[in-house]
């Protein structure tokens, strides 16, 4: 077996964090290699380090055998690997044919434009990627520009492909094209390291998988050989049970309704609303409308038509603080975007919306601050070095869990989360979904957002969104199946 | 934060060194006397400062300040004084020509959140436009005069003294520290770092963003008015090109000081640490008496070495 | 003798004019006498330019005004050398220039109107020599290092302070002309040379409040009997400075005739377009012409003014309203 | 790209609307004659722009190319002529006048690269520091004063005709022409999209990015040579003054010419018609003979609204 990528005793240190220590991985030449490990385990510095995005302070990258190139030398890395970052690499204000060759738009002269752009659709036709060449990239949804990235790395005919947690922002059928691509590529013999949270997905679509924990390596095996909760135990250092949902009976009170909601090009004539003490999902696949919806409910976006009433209260649409104020939290769709001020501590972050409570006339006691920061990050098992650091400095999940953490703090009577799994690991997913239900057993009402099918298990009813419609309400006891049926509109 | 606030104070070396170089190359230097002068000579300007870090902490840009240190008090100089020394002839009462001044820097700084907030322009260019246009409502109604004839209220403020020290230096310390405290410990300071550092997720955060955004224009404004009425009682007259050219140094102070160009970080304490340094080096160079000529390259080639100081103490990149 | 000759009766033609800055009481004052002025003299004026202190402005300014038809172009070029392409192209195109203020180093002029602004600092360095005894220590308020008028001022200063009261030492502050430096500067030097007995400041306009707020608040602002007097000598003329002397805050000043600059300036541009030729010598307005390799120089005369002198009805200080 | 393209000329309304009012003002505004004055006197300050669209487009930002417009060519000047005429009293030869001038442009382009780039400073503030400090090395050899004996190789560019036009349009044009294909149709010039659009993702994408940031501000110190070339040419001079004040300008023509401050966004096309709208508004004030004291608020009101124009065609909004 020949190894095509190698990795040894990988040490990376950021300030006092220490993201690889002493870590390394091998990947056999044509293989789907997985890598998994908890938020913050150091996967995606690995990463950058594979890809020669950053210098590892101690240990060596080999490529077949070979040491690997120069920093400085970005050609070299390109010709060796090709890679789907965790964080977006699109280019907001340039089209997405440019995106999708980016420095690479000519061979060295002029750049033929016309050219470019056929060349731009064969790739998304290939990857099956429903977009316009000539669309901004900027304008694309987060789906729509993680298709665009994923559809950048296959097409470069590299031998060997590193994808970041590609899935976390994926419907099922997009994923399921994606996994096709990838048999298809494996068939050609190129290798692949594949990162992700949706441990079914490894045992789908790879041969190996390297465990990290804690920064180190742990276990490298074929998936084969490693049952699910080996797995799962060898990624926690612990035994941990399958997440089960609880049942519980919704109370009278309506605490968020929607009625007559109307926005052009996404939804229309959406009534929807939500119980203390229930959990109500909303499905659908692409371009369902459901995000824009959801969002709707917030106060992100104001609807054409339609009114949103939160605990009572008529909300002014697209005034998200009168939406909190009236006993809102939500976790927003792109983290990046709306979830979190990157230079701000984890502490801030996590407490702006109970800002007013934690001090009298406008002020803020740090104090106060840190000791209700120190709890969410208790409960949610963030990994951080503490309150005070910044989230830009977390891991992806770990930052996902700080957004969480903003939404439930404030004990919200209704709770609004859209895809609030999103790069989350098998442990802390069980804990976030626990939060929701823990809120929804207080008294709250709550709507799931997600295609993810174990996030809609906790919901005591799913909305199933199709071309801007509810064309279903599905009360709990579905299979899988089933759901993926009338979300994909083959069964009414 | 405890990082954060280590990070304030980089450039404390700097001052350190200047007291040291500055006491070496003049027995003046460490007088207080002369310390005394240095404070009072950086008051206005450092209101512009603390003004500008306020603004920059929350992601915008607000060049049209300078302007309104000549412009408020001018005018509202203009609406109290009679025609024959060159005010408007509508004879206000003296008394409120302060609350004036004050007022019209507001409404400056309203104007330009609302072009900014409203019509979503581009602070740099607005601002720029207004430091033009704000400019030509001092030059206009003048007609380039010199307004030499001011009521005695506005005069006091910028030429008192209390408890033996000038009153600008207390009322510019005063605002400081209202100032790091403010930013340091006020729900709404804060929020000025969540809106620079990402406006969407502070909007998303339940936080009023254009709400703020305009307080902190109108609070621009009025301490450039503020500055404006300091520099007044300073000078004795509001000349044609009070705060012309400012702004520059403004910036330099701001961001030598540890404030981003690019929004949410720095602290009011490192802008003041910015002006002392300024301020310093001014002083420094006026007492050796540097050649006139050369005295940019000096005076620029000392605002390079803070900055890189405070670059390679605070330890990140810079934007 | 500075007498005319008419040259075939009255040609007449349009006047273009351009005003070097709106921001100095100086060129304010004058700016409010060309219209007047030109209404004497029954001048034909286009509307004037302003050009913002800008050479570059003035450079297109003057292509604007030669495009809408000015057979004579008066104007104050504050950088005298970057005007040089200009005066050679109106040169070509027959049109006469006046200058007022500054004299071109280069390109022909018909007539600069101006008054000897080495004299002003030669001048003041007399006074406060004088005053002084010939010994202590002087502050000068430059204006801009790279204005001729604030350089022919520091220099003409400097060099007659060497020479005829070695004993005087100067400390030059360049101000840029602005008030607020200015002040600064000058503070710090009092801190450190608390014996300082003179300043020249260079620019009324800007220097004249701020330097007496100084004075105030060190305590100086007291008589010339009392031993702690500062001697102070302005320039340009203003009313406010003339208000300081009656006062006795400050002790004399060099009037620079704005009046003058703007009559004189609109009465060469008429003799220009009526094809009238001027030699060097007195005029019968107290002045002298002298020849420059470019052109001629009308040199008006720039009188200093003190306490004795300040009520006269003759300085333009005193006529303005 | 198609709707990019069209808003480019977002601004072109704004000039036909210019045109028109201007002939209808002025008679002599319309005439071939005044257009090109128009068109000379908008080259030199052009090439700023230009250099300055690149700049910000690669998300940087230069300050100092206003000093270099009178500083290069001057030292090189000065390295030429005698010392009676204000030299070094060096005596090298004429002829290489203009080269020294574009290498002294290069060089403080590539030391602004080199503090910004390698010890990751912030260039806003790099750059003001060398505003100041480049413009001492003017007035500080010159000691303030105008050189006016110029070697005739360093007059030719700014004051030769060209087929009946000033050669410094055509110089101008073509440029505009090589940077608007550069920017559009070379990956060298797209590089700077994808550095100022985002620069991790454009290192990621093998863009050297270091190397192109340090060719950005070499080309940008380099045109500010050029520009202070041909201004030298035009004026026949070299003041102390030359360039100071034009960088404002530079950055209200780039921008309500559509080009971003954040970086990433903007054409050359665009930039153009900014500086052809600063042009026109000039000269249209210039005719009319505005009064020079109001001409501020005229002139700054204007640059309002062509960025309201920009900002409403363009449909985004601005930062
Ligand atoms: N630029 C940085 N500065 C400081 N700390 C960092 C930086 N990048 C990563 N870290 C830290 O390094 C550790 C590993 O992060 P990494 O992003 O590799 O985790 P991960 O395994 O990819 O997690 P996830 O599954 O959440 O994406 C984390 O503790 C993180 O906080
Ligand atoms: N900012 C935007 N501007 C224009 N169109 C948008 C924008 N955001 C989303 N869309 C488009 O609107 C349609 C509905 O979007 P929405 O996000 O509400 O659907 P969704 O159910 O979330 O779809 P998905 O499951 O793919 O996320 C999609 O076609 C999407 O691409
Ligand atoms: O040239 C100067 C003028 O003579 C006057 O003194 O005001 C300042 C300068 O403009
Ligand atoms: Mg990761
Ligand atoms: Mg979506």
């Amino acid at each position: 077996m020949n190894l095509h990528v190698e990795a040894r005793n990988v040490v990376k240190r950021f300030g006092p964090t220490t993201a690889l220590n002493g870590a390394e991985i091998a990947i056999a030449e044509g293989e789907t290699h997985a890598l998994v490990g908890r938020n913050g385990a150091g996967k995606s510095t690995l990463v950058s380090i594979l890809t020669g995005l950053q210098r590892p302070d101690e240990g060596e990258v080999r490529f077949s055998g070979e040491a690997a190139p120069a920093l400085a030398d970005r050609d070299a890395w390109r010709q060796r690997v090709a890679c789907v970052y965790q964080k977006s690499t699109i280019i907001p204000a340039l089209t997405v044919a440019e995106n999708l060759f980016l420095n690479r738009q000519s061979a060295g002269g002029t750049i033929n434009w016309r050219a470019l752009r056929a060349r731009a659709r064969e790739v998304l036709d290939t990857y099956e990627v429903d977009v316009d060449a000539q669309a901004l990239a900027g304008d694309l949804s987060v789906e729509q520009r993680q298709l665009v990235e994923i559809a950048r790395a296959l097409s470069f005919g590299t031998r060997f492909i590193i994808l970041d947690e590609p899935t976390a922002r994926l419907d099922g059928p997009a994923i399921e094209r994606l996994f096709t691509r990838m048999r298809s590529l494996r068939e050609q013999g190129v290798t692949m390291m594949y990162i992700s949270h949706h441990l079914d997905e490894v045992y789908e679509i790879c041969q190996s998988v390297t465990v990290f924990r804690d920064a180190r390596h742990i276990v490298t095996r074929p998936v084969a050989d490693l049952p699910h909760d080996e797995l799962v135990a060898a990624m926690t250092g612990e035994a941990t049970q399958a997440y089960e949902s609880r049942s519980r009976t919704p109370r009278d009170a309506v605490v968020l309704s929607g009625a007559g909601l109307t926005l052009a090009g996404r939804y229309a004539n959406i009534d929807i609303s939500v119980k203390s003490g229930e959990v109500v999902g909303l499905a659908g696949s692409a371009s369902s409308g459901k995000v824009g919806l959801a969002e709707t409910l917030v106060g992100l976006r104001k609807a054409d038509r339609g009114t949103v009433t939160v605990n009572g209260t008529r909300v002014r649409p697209g005034d998200v603080p009168a939406a909190m104020r009236a006993g809102l939290g939500f976790v927003p769709e792109d983290r990046h975007h709306e979830g979190f001020v990157p230079m701000l501590s984890v502490g801030e972050n996590a407490t702006f919306p109970i800002a007013r409570k934690l001090g009298r006339y406008g002020l803020v006691f740090p104090a106060r601050r840190r000791t209700k920061a120190e709890e969410m990050i208790k409960n949610l098992d963030i990994k951080t070095e503490g309150a005070d650091q910044p989230v830009s400095d977390l891991s992806g999940g770990n930052a996902q869990k700080v957004v969480f953490a903003r939404a439930l703090v404030d004990d919200p009577t209704v709770l609004v989360v859209i895809n609030p799994t999103a790069g989350v690991d098998v442990k802390a997913k069980q804990a976030l979904l626990g939060a929701v239900e823990d809120a929804v057993g207080r008294g709250a009402g709550a709507v799931v957002v997600s295609d993810e099918l174990d996030d809609l298990r906790i919901c005591d009813r799913v909305l199933v969104m199709f071309h801007g419609r509810v064309v279903k309400d599905v009360p709990r006891g579905w299979t899988d199946h089933e759901l993926v049926a009338v979300m994909e509109g083959i069964e009414e | 934060m405890r990082l954060a606030r280590f990070r304030d104070l980089t450039l404390v070396p700097v001052i350190v060194i200047l007291l040291v170089v500055g006491a070496f190359l003049d027995p003046t230097f460490l007088t207080p006397g002369n310390l005394t002068n240095v404070l009072q000579q950086q008051a206005a300007i450092s209101l512009l400062v603390l003004a500008e870090a306020m603004i920059l902490i929350a992601g915008k840009f607000d060049l049209s300040l300078e302007s309104t240190v000549g412009t408020a008090p001018a005018i509202a100089v203009m609406l109290v004084i009679p025609v024959a020394a060159g005010g408007f002839g509508i004879g206000l009462p003296g008394a409120l020509v302060i609350p004036f001044a004050l007022l019209i820097g507001a409404a400056i700084g309203a104007f330009n959140g609302f072009l900014i907030i409203r019509f979503q322009l581009s602070a740099f260019i607005v601002t720029l436009a207004m430091l033009i246009i704000v400019h030509g409502f001092l030059q206009g109604p003048t007609e380039g005069k010199t307004l030499f004839e001011l009521p005695e209220s506005i005069l006091y403020l910028g030429s008192a003294l209390w408890l033996g020290l000038p009153a600008a230096i207390w009322i510019a310390g005063v605002l400081f520290a209202a100032g790091i405290f403010g930013l340091g410990y006020l729900r709404l300071g804060r929020s000025l770092y969540a809106i620079g550092g990402n406006t969407d997720a502070a909007r998303a955060a339940g936080i009023r963003v254009d709400r703020v955004l305009y307080g902190v224009f109108i609070m621009g404004g009025t301490l450039a008015a503020l500055a404006g009425i300091l520099e007044t009682g300073r000078l004795g007259a509001i000349g044609n090109n009070q705060g012309v050219g400012w702004i520059f140094m403004v910036f330099a102070a701001a961001v030598i000081g540890g404030v981003s160009m690019d929004g949410g970080k720095g602290t009011i304490l490192g802008a003041l640490t910015g002006v002392l340094v300024i301020g310093l080096v001014q002083n420094i160079l006026t007492l050796i008496g540097v050649s006139g000529f050369w005295q940019p390259v000096i005076y620029g080639g000392i605002i390079l070495v803070a900055l890189m100081i405070s670059r390679i103490a605070g330890g990140k990149a810079q934007d | 003798s500075g007498t005319t000759t008419t040259e075939g009766g009255s040609g007449g033609g349009k006047i273009g004019i351009d005003h070097p800055r709106a921001d100095s009481d100086f060129w304010n004052s004058y700016i409010k006498y060309v219209p007047q002025m030109a209404g004497e003299l029954k001048v034909d004026l286009m509307p004037a330019t302003n050009s913002q202190n800008d050479v570059a402005k003035l450079v297109n300014n003057v292509q604007a005004l030669t495009g809408q038809g000015a057979k004579v172009i008066v104007m104050a070029p504050q950088d005298t050398g970057a005007i040089a392409n200009t005066l050679t192209q109106l040169e070509n195109k027959k049109i006469p220039v006046v200058t007022v203020d500054t004299r071109p180093d280069k390109g022909k002029v018909y007539m600069v109107v101006r008054a000897d602004n080495r004299a002003y600092g030669t001048k003041a360095c007399e006074f406060l020599g004088e005053k002084l005894g010939g010994k202590g220590k002087v502050v000068q308020l430059q204006g801009a290092l790279s204005s001729i008028n604030g350089r022919d001022r520091s220099e003409a200063f400097l060099e007659c302070m060497k020479s005829k009261f070695p004993g005087v030492t100067v400390f030059s502050e360049p101000t840029e002309w602005e008030g607020s430096k200015a002040a600064s500067m000058l503070q710090t030097r009092l801190e450190q040379n608390p014996d300082i007995k003179g300043i020249y400041m260079h620019a009324g306009g800007v220097h004249l409040a701020p330097t007496l707020q100084v004075l105030k608040q060190k305590g100086l602002l007291v008589p010339p009997s009392d031993d702690k007097h500062v001697f102070v000598i302005s320039n340009d003329g203003i009313p406010q400075e003339f208000e300081a002397i009656r006062k006795g805050d400050i002790d004399a000043t060099v009037s620079q005739p704005a009046d003058l600059y703007a009559k004189y300036a609109l009465f060469y541009a008429k003799a220009a377009a009526e094809g009238k030729t001027f030699q060097a010598g007195p005029t019968d307005h107290d002045s002298t012409i002298i020849q420059l390799p470019n052109g001629l120089e009308d040199q008006l005369p720039a009188p200093l003014v003190t306490k004795e002198n300040v009520d006269d009805k003759a300085l333009w200080g005193n006529q303005v309203k």
